[in-house]
């Protein structure tokens, strides 16, 4: 439906396309309330008989106003409110968190800490992909992945749990390091995780990759071309997915991702099938970073040198990292004082969520469920 | 580029760093041109934030920010421009399709009015709700009573 | 074999459950022409060739019976109710169910009830004293012997021309073929 | 008098058992309606069991262990389920069509549980044997999305309304595929020395035996091609997963019945597992010999027989095994007194049954609806397979795959076996003409 070399004109995204002959437009209200809408979202269909003529969004159901929060909090206080927003990967939040206020400090966390930071963040990636795949797969109808999915995040979150002593909203990193050293056998228990996962990820593929249903439902459902995903801000996997190998892990690496080799994975396509191949693929490369990350893991302490009360110079700083779901971004502004003078968050579910109807125009009601699960949105993370 | 910007457009245009980080405060009458040159000359062809700031105590209130990126450069910038409070600006949908929700997410939390958005209404906050509560001037624990009454029948939503 | 006569069924054909299902289509015919909202008038019409179906069954046709069942009940009126659920249901209740035409379709019905009588008097002798014993068994293999011998030419006519709808139907709902 | 009336009762009972005709044939009132109970018994306890066994199974692919609290390896779950439901409050939409929102569940029942006249468990073992046996089963089961339309009509809601029309469109459309696929297991049932062939439900089971073949292996891969597309019709016509779109639950929540509570849900649920069974009874019938027993070419003679007739007493007396086995393995904690009482309790139970049918006058009559029964639960079992395995098909994909893929199929299966069943006749006027 897209012609992949048009310009921004053809996004007319606010006139929906008229029903065919006299049929009368359908309007379903898919949602706040919905089993596939992962969460509090609500969709607004136009239908001819089941074809989507247009969509609507309307969010803002779990709006906590966590950017209104972090103006009225110390810089250490606002720390576990950023693990609030995309709660499925609050490691990734709190990473991206912790390093914008360190470059504001122009402190470093020391080389233990990164890598540690690594292990975890990536874990948490794949405990994300994890979720995703499972209720993806659960809102095409395959049951089965969910559990399967779900039986290996538990050793994810375990060694969370172990570590911190959290498993979902973890708290993890602190500003400038680590609050704690790694508890004994850390190191063996990641590496037994690896090598209990890495079959995992073939027993995923096994049940989807080359299941004709699956295929037949992914393939050429909610394509979205490198132009449009470009123009949309759309990152993350559905970017890849779509051809631009950009990652900000190899972009603008942070942390220390340059020490670590491995690829990006892309596909051609941009339809939920090759998106699917892509978080897939990720998953991979993300158990060969952390295999590299617990073998180098460096000696030493895992706190820098930071102030009790911190106190950043005044300035203003936008860091963003790699989650799960695309480029999360933060934007602080100091004052000079205790608290910050503005916090703002761009979250890459609510970018990545203004696509949803560009994907779905054309497409029938069943793929509307299918695209929301390949965007892998959160909704705590779109409202914040 | 920002030399060359400098030199085409003069005092309007003031660029900065912080931190290794480049941005630069534009007019207001500039924006709109600006940014069309940033996409269509210099590709910063990935508007990655639109947000705003806002300084009650300065005349200019609110610090309208752009992050913006190019692929091709792998390069980040920030465009920023001063506004009054009650000001409008031009809105950058016709450059990036993805400015839409990211101009109504900052008029719905600051009320920055954006000229020709295809659908200039709040996001996040429902329809109806009175004030904009990442002002400064909008207490932490403040929410628009009335609505809470009228819509959620209760009495208050703390 | 060994079945006690006393405990037999009484043949199901009697004038009871004729008069009873007869009495059925009447009201269901009746009630789908008045009917307001269509998908009661399209559930009546289901009724009426369900109790059709058992007056069939009654005449020791199976096979028809189960065709009718299978065809109308199941398929047609399905596809019926399938157009009528789409419509939009609140307007076409407030028009009026009967309009200008009932003169000429009252003079239509009474001009056809006045054959059925006529028939019914003048032609007396043709309606045979008793009925047919009709043996059940090979009742469905004697309409097939029927379709595909002597009436296999009309039987193949009338496929032909129901392929004729089908494209004609197709023709006119594809926006482009 | 009252000793005359049981004399003639043990008459008739005896009667009845040395009888070679079904109840409905013989034109015997009391056990036609004995039967009819018998059907209607058996039918709810198979859904009470099936609805266990698809959560266990379906539990056990997914590594967790399904229900365990009520009942020993919660086999009270359905029964507690039953209760559960029949307690709810029925709600019904204040905008919904009353009397068609109130019709639609019975109408779905009663298409579901009719068909079940004619389904034959053996030679004599069924209510009664139409001359249209499958035609009538074919069109009272095609009765039932006359519910679903309207149940997803009177909702007066959106999504039941979708799913009405789904499940309409595809129901309608696969009964094409699945009729073609039918008339070809028909055809076959004529190869025989009269020429003419059947559509009584034991008439086509009883040609598979004269003819010594189950239909599909007749003409391989003819019969079997047939068969597949019955088999894949059939999980589209009870709107199973993978063609569950009618109440695809991600997607219109709950499909047609999203708006039912309560007991009229659960008859919803009833309906849904009684038209499996009936549909697969369909397919075990045209296809897979009906009641009779596997291997009576491989495995023939007396001896065969004995042994095959034993095994429905065997295989209750293994079950009691395995409740003994569970009960013994069980904590040894009061706690668990009552369960381990119950599922030894159970095992007695079914002992018994394995042991009176090993009796001979009764294993006699009761292998065929053993043989009949363990046929169908092996399609139960693919169901939930399917269920366990595949994701769910888009509506347009569903539509593409009955008139594109099975539909032609289907009439060239069709006209492969009539040429196949003409063949001798064909070559006979080449050779000899």
């Amino acid at each position: 439906m897209t012609d992949s070399n048009s310009s921004l004109s053809h996004l007319d995204l606010e006139t929906p396309e008229k029903p065919f002959l006299d049929a009368n437009e359908l309007v379903i209200n898919m949602g706040p309330q919905h089993p596939a809408t992962h969460g509090v979202l609500r969709v607004i269909l136009r239908l001819d008989g089941e074809k989507v003529l247009g969509l609507e969004c309307v969010i803002g159901y779990l709006h906590r106003g966590v950017e209104k929060i972090g103006e009225h909090r110390t810089y250490t206080m606002f720390n576990p409110y950023v693990d609030r927003m995309d709660y499925v990967a609050a490691v990734s939040n709190g990473l991206g968190y912790c390093e914008t206020v360190e470059k504001l400090l122009h402190v470093e966390a020391p080389p233990r800490a990164q890598y540690v930071r690594v292990i975890l963040a990536e874990l948490n990636r794949l405990a994300s992909h994890q979720l995703w795949l499972g209720t993806h797969a659960l809102d095409i109808g395959a049951i089965t992945p969910l559990f399967y999915t779900f039986r290996d995040r538990e050793e994810i979150l375990k060694i969370y749990e172990k570590y911190c002593g959290a498993r979902l909203t973890t708290h993890a990193f602190r500003i400038g390091g680590l609050q704690y050293e790694t508890y004994n056998g850390f190191e063996r228990e990641v590496k037994n995780f690896l090598s209990f996962f890495r079959p995992k990820i073939d027993e995923y593929e096994e049940l989807l990759t080359t299941n004709r249903i699956w295929v037949e439902r992914t393939k050429n459902v909610g394509i979205i071309s490198a132009k449009d995903c470009i123009a949309l801000g759309v990152t993350g996997p559905v970017l890849r997915a779509s051809g631009v190998k950009w990652d900000l892990r190899k972009a603008q690496p942070y942390a220390n991702y340059k020490n670590f080799d491995f690829d990006i994975p892309t596909c051609q396509n941009g339809d939920t099938y090759d998106r699917y191949l892509v978080r897939m693929a990720e998953m991979r490369q993300s158990v060969r970073i952390i295999e590299q990350a617990v073998e180098g893991l460096p000696e030493g302490p895992v706190m820098a040198k930071v102030p009790k009360v911190m106190k950043p110079p005044a300035g203003e700083i936008y860091h963003s990292i790699e989650a799960p779901k695309g480029e999360l971004g933060y934007f602080i502004v100091s004052d000079g004082s205790t608290q910050p003078y503005r916090v703002r968050v761009r979250p890459p579910s609510f970018v990545n969520l203004q696509a949803l109807d560009l994907m779905c125009r054309g497409q029938l009601v069943a793929d509307v469920i299918a695209v929301i699960g390949t965007l892998d949105i959160v909704l705590g993370e779109v409202d914040r | 580029m920002i030399a060359k910007f400098k030199s085409t457009y003069g005092s309007g245009i003031e660029p900065l760093t912080y931190a290794g980080q480049n941005y630069m405060v534009v007019d207001r009458s500039l924006i709109p041109e600006i940014l069309q040159a940033m996409r269509n000359e210099e590709q910063f062809d990935y508007c990655v934030d639109i947000t705003a700031v806002h300084y009650p105590k300065r005349e200019k209130q609110f610090d309208v920010v752009w992050v913006l990126y190019s692929f091709s450069r792998n390069e980040r910038i920030r465009v920023k421009a001063q506004i009054f409070d009650g000001e409008s600006i031009l809105s950058s949908v016709p450059i990036w399709a993805a400015a839409n929700w990211l101009e109504r997410e900052v008029f719905d939390m600051f009320g920055i009015k954006f000229d020709e958005h295809p659908d200039m209404k709040r996001i996040l906050l429902p329809e109806g709700w009175k004030g904009h509560p990442l002002r400064k001037d909008y207490g932490i624990l403040q929410q628009d009573n009335e609505w809470v009454q009228i819509n959620l029948g209760i009495e208050s939503g703390q | 074999m060994a079945v006690d006569t006393a405990f037999n069924m009484a043949p199901v054909a009697t004038p009871f459950f004729f008069y009873m299902l007869s009495g059925i289509m009447l009201i269901g015919g009746i009630l789908v022409i008045t009917r307001k909202n269509p998908v009661h008038s399209a559930l009546a019409l289901i009724t009426v060739l369900l109790a059709q179906a058992a007056i069939y069954l009654m005449l020791y046709a199976p096979f028809v019976a189960g065709v009718q069942i299978i065809l109308y009940a199941g398929g047609i009126m399905v596809l019926f109710l399938f157009v009528i659920m789409l419509v939009n249901i609140d307007r076409a209740a407030k028009e009026r169910t009967f309009n200008s035409q009932w003169l000429v379709g009252s003079v239509a019905a009474i001009a056809l009830g006045g054959l059925f009588v006529a028939v019914y008097v003048k032609g007396g002798n043709i309606f045979p004293e008793h009925a047919l014993s009709v043996i059940e068994n090979d009742n469905t293999q004697k309409v097939a012997t029927m379709l595909y011998g002597q009436y296999m030419f009309a039987f193949e006519i009338a496929s032909l021309l129901l392929l004729v709808a089908i494209i004609g139907a197709v023709v006119m709902a594809k926006k482009r073929i | 008098m009252g000793h005359e009336l049981m004399g003639q009762l043990v008459q008739y009972i005896q009667s009845y058992l040395s009888s070679d005709q079904t109840p409905g044939a013989a034109g015997n009132m009391f056990w036609v309606l004995v039967y009819i109970l018998a059907v209607f018994v058996g039918l709810s306890i198979a859904v009470i069991a099936m609805n266990w066994l698809e959560r266990k199974i379906l539990a056990h692919m997914q590594v967790r262990l399904g229900p365990m609290r009520v009942g020993p390896h919660g086999l009270l779950q359905p029964i507690a389920d039953a209760i559960k439901l029949l307690l709810k409050e029925d709600i019904i939409p204040a905008e919904a069509d009353v009397a068609i929102f109130w019709m639609a569940p019975f109408m779905v029942v009663l298409a579901a549980f009719t068909v079940f006249i004619v389904v034959p468990f053996g030679p004599t073992h069924a209510v009664t044997d139409m001359n249209i046996g499958i035609l009538f089963m074919l069109g009272v089961s095609s009765l039932s999305v006359l519910g679903i339309v309207m149940a997803g009509w009177a909702s007066n809601s959106h999504y039941p309304l979708i799913g009405a029309l789904r499940s309409s469109a595809q129901m309608v459309s696969y009964e094409v595929a699945m009729g073609l696929a039918v008339v070809s297991a028909i055809v076959m049932t004529s190869l025989n020395a009269s020429g003419t062939g059947t559509l009584s439900m034991i008439g086509i089971v009883q040609a598979q035996q004269e003819q010594g073949v189950w239909f599909i292996f007749k003409f391989f891969p003819l019969g079997l091609i047939a068969f597949f597309i019955f088999a894949v019709a059939m999980v589209a016509e009870t709107n199973r997963a993978p063609f569950d779109l009618a109440e695809a639950e991600s997607e219109l929540t709950a499909g047609f019945h999203t708006e039912y509570s309560g007991f009229r849900w659960s008859l919803f649920f009833l309906a849904e597992y009684s038209a499996m069974i009936a549909v697969s009874s369909i397919a075990v019938t045209l296809w897979l010999g009906g009641w009779l027993r596997p291997f009576p070419n491989l495995l023939s003679g007396s001896t065969w027989d004995l042994i095959f007739s034993l095994f429905p007493g065997v295989t209750f007396l293994f079950l009691a095994a395995m409740c003994f086995f569970n009960a013994v393995r069980m904590p040894k904690h009061p706690f668990f007194r009552i369960q381990t009482i119950g599922l030894a309790g159970f095992g007695v139970v079914l002992g018994l049954i394995g042991l009176v049918m090993l009796v001979p006058a009764v294993r006699i009559r009761v292998q065929d609806i053993f043989w009949f029964a363990a046929k169908v639960a092996a399609f139960m079992y693919l169901y939930i397979w399917y269920r366990g395995t595949f994701p769910r098909y888009r509506f347009d994909q569903l539509m593409q795959m009955g008139w594109k893929v099975l539909l032609p199929m289907g009439l060239g299966v069709l006209i492969l076996t009539a040429t196949a069943g003409l063949w001798p006749l064909i070559q006979h006027s080449i050779w000899h003409p």
